[in-house]
């Protein structure tokens, strides 16, 4: 598995490919890319920046990544996590995982991604045509996060 | 000593990112070194005095008001996380 | 939305930054690629041939994109499917959705991908050491399916 | 007249993969024409007499035996799909 915390972009087909070069046994392969849009909250959103716990934050993704393959059956994993000014339409964050099979690679998958949102230490600050503010965590991550603990 | 470490709006509200504290005698847990904290007043209290939204962390490990700290320890203290 | 069937090879990074490119509001994309494995059933899998039924094909995944559009928010949905001789490391099939929020994208990326699966009309002959085979489908993929009815 | 089409195992099986039928006035949906080429014996028989998992599509939508079927339909025959 790997974390990588980078102000630069990724390319998610050069990612999938050198994952799926080291295995042939790969079946599945399940991703996901979150990207910074122009509106949160009601407000238009012109820059953000993200902050982070340097340490700590590839510390708890390992650790998030470590729970998935307790779970499920994953070969690979990959979180990579921008920092710094990104903007509407940036690319921020990119989660693959590859597996035998479907269920298990998009579980994991959707997983890394919902507790990465309320564990890994990253924090934005959103600019606003009323300022800047720092963005408020949402119940719904919590919420997305917990449903885990009820599957199987 | 420890470290403390402030991320994100407290990093801002309290004109610091990091700070060495010799560790007094009282301060056994999380819950003692924020009311330590919280004593200086002013931003400290308002940030820190539990209204707010907070997460620590011990040794880069989230933790809540029980955990204990002891020299050495890197604490850190920051708003729920909004990453991703 | 767009469904293509193709000898061609696909390339999920291009195909990604085309939806993206469409529409700023794009706040989450779910992918999967699916991969051909080197050993089915226990056997060593040297290549397989896919074959479809040219109109049908196209109708039935359209069909399939439509009922996840009627059940969550999501902007665009790309499914790709290739046919002919595939070896094993081969890419076959990409499911690529977009939407403001995560949860939408997995949840219709992975119900196109388990009735894609059930519903649309493809079918593998492998070559083994003992033949060729036309595959037998799995129980298991009819039960991914199916638990899409109990959930809302 | 109606167009028969037949995929993968059932086309190699029977050695076609599409015929033109002239409906006879007997046969008004899916089960009549299943019926109607089992009767052909052979691998006709063995590949539609009901003891092979068998699908079935009206006009390119699945379709189960009461399913009618008029002049100028598209029918299609076929095992249960193994794509993706």
């Amino acid at each position: 598995m790997a974390v990588r915390i980078q102000t630069e972009d990724f390319d998610i087909g050069a990612e999938i490919a050198q994952l799926r070069r080291a295995n042939p046994k790969i079946g599945a392969v399940a991703s996901f890319v979150g990207v910074v849009r122009d509106v949160n909250d009601g407000d238009a959103v012109a820059e953000m920046t993200l902050e982070h716990y340097p340490g700590m934050t590839e510390r708890s993704i390992e650790d998030i990544i470590t729970q998935a393959r307790g779970r499920w059956k994953v070969f690979d994993a990959l979180v990579i996590h921008r920092i710094g000014t990104l903007r509407p339409t940036d690319q921020i964050v990119l989660v693959i995982v590859t597996s035998s099979h479907r269920g298990d690679a998009f579980a994991a998958c959707e997983f890394i991604m919902d507790y990465l949102k309320t564990r890994a230490p990253f924090w934005k600050k959103e600019s606003t045509p009323s300022g800047a503010r720092w963005v408020e965590s949402r119940a719904t991550d919590d919420i997305a996060a917990e449903r885990w603990r009820l599957k199987g | 000593m420890i470290t403390v470490l402030y991320f994100a709006r407290l990093r801002e509200e309290l004109g610091t990112g990091s700070e060495q504290i010799a560790l007094p005698q009282s301060v056994r847990d999380l819950d003692g070194l924020r009311a330590l904290l919280v004593a200086r007043g002013g931003a400290w209290a308002t940030e820190l005095a539990g209204n707010k939204a907070l997460r620590a962390a011990v040794n880069q490990n989230m933790a809540s008001g029980g955990a204990p700290v002891a020299d050495g320890d890197e604490i850190a203290f920051f708003p729920p996380v909004t990453g991703g």
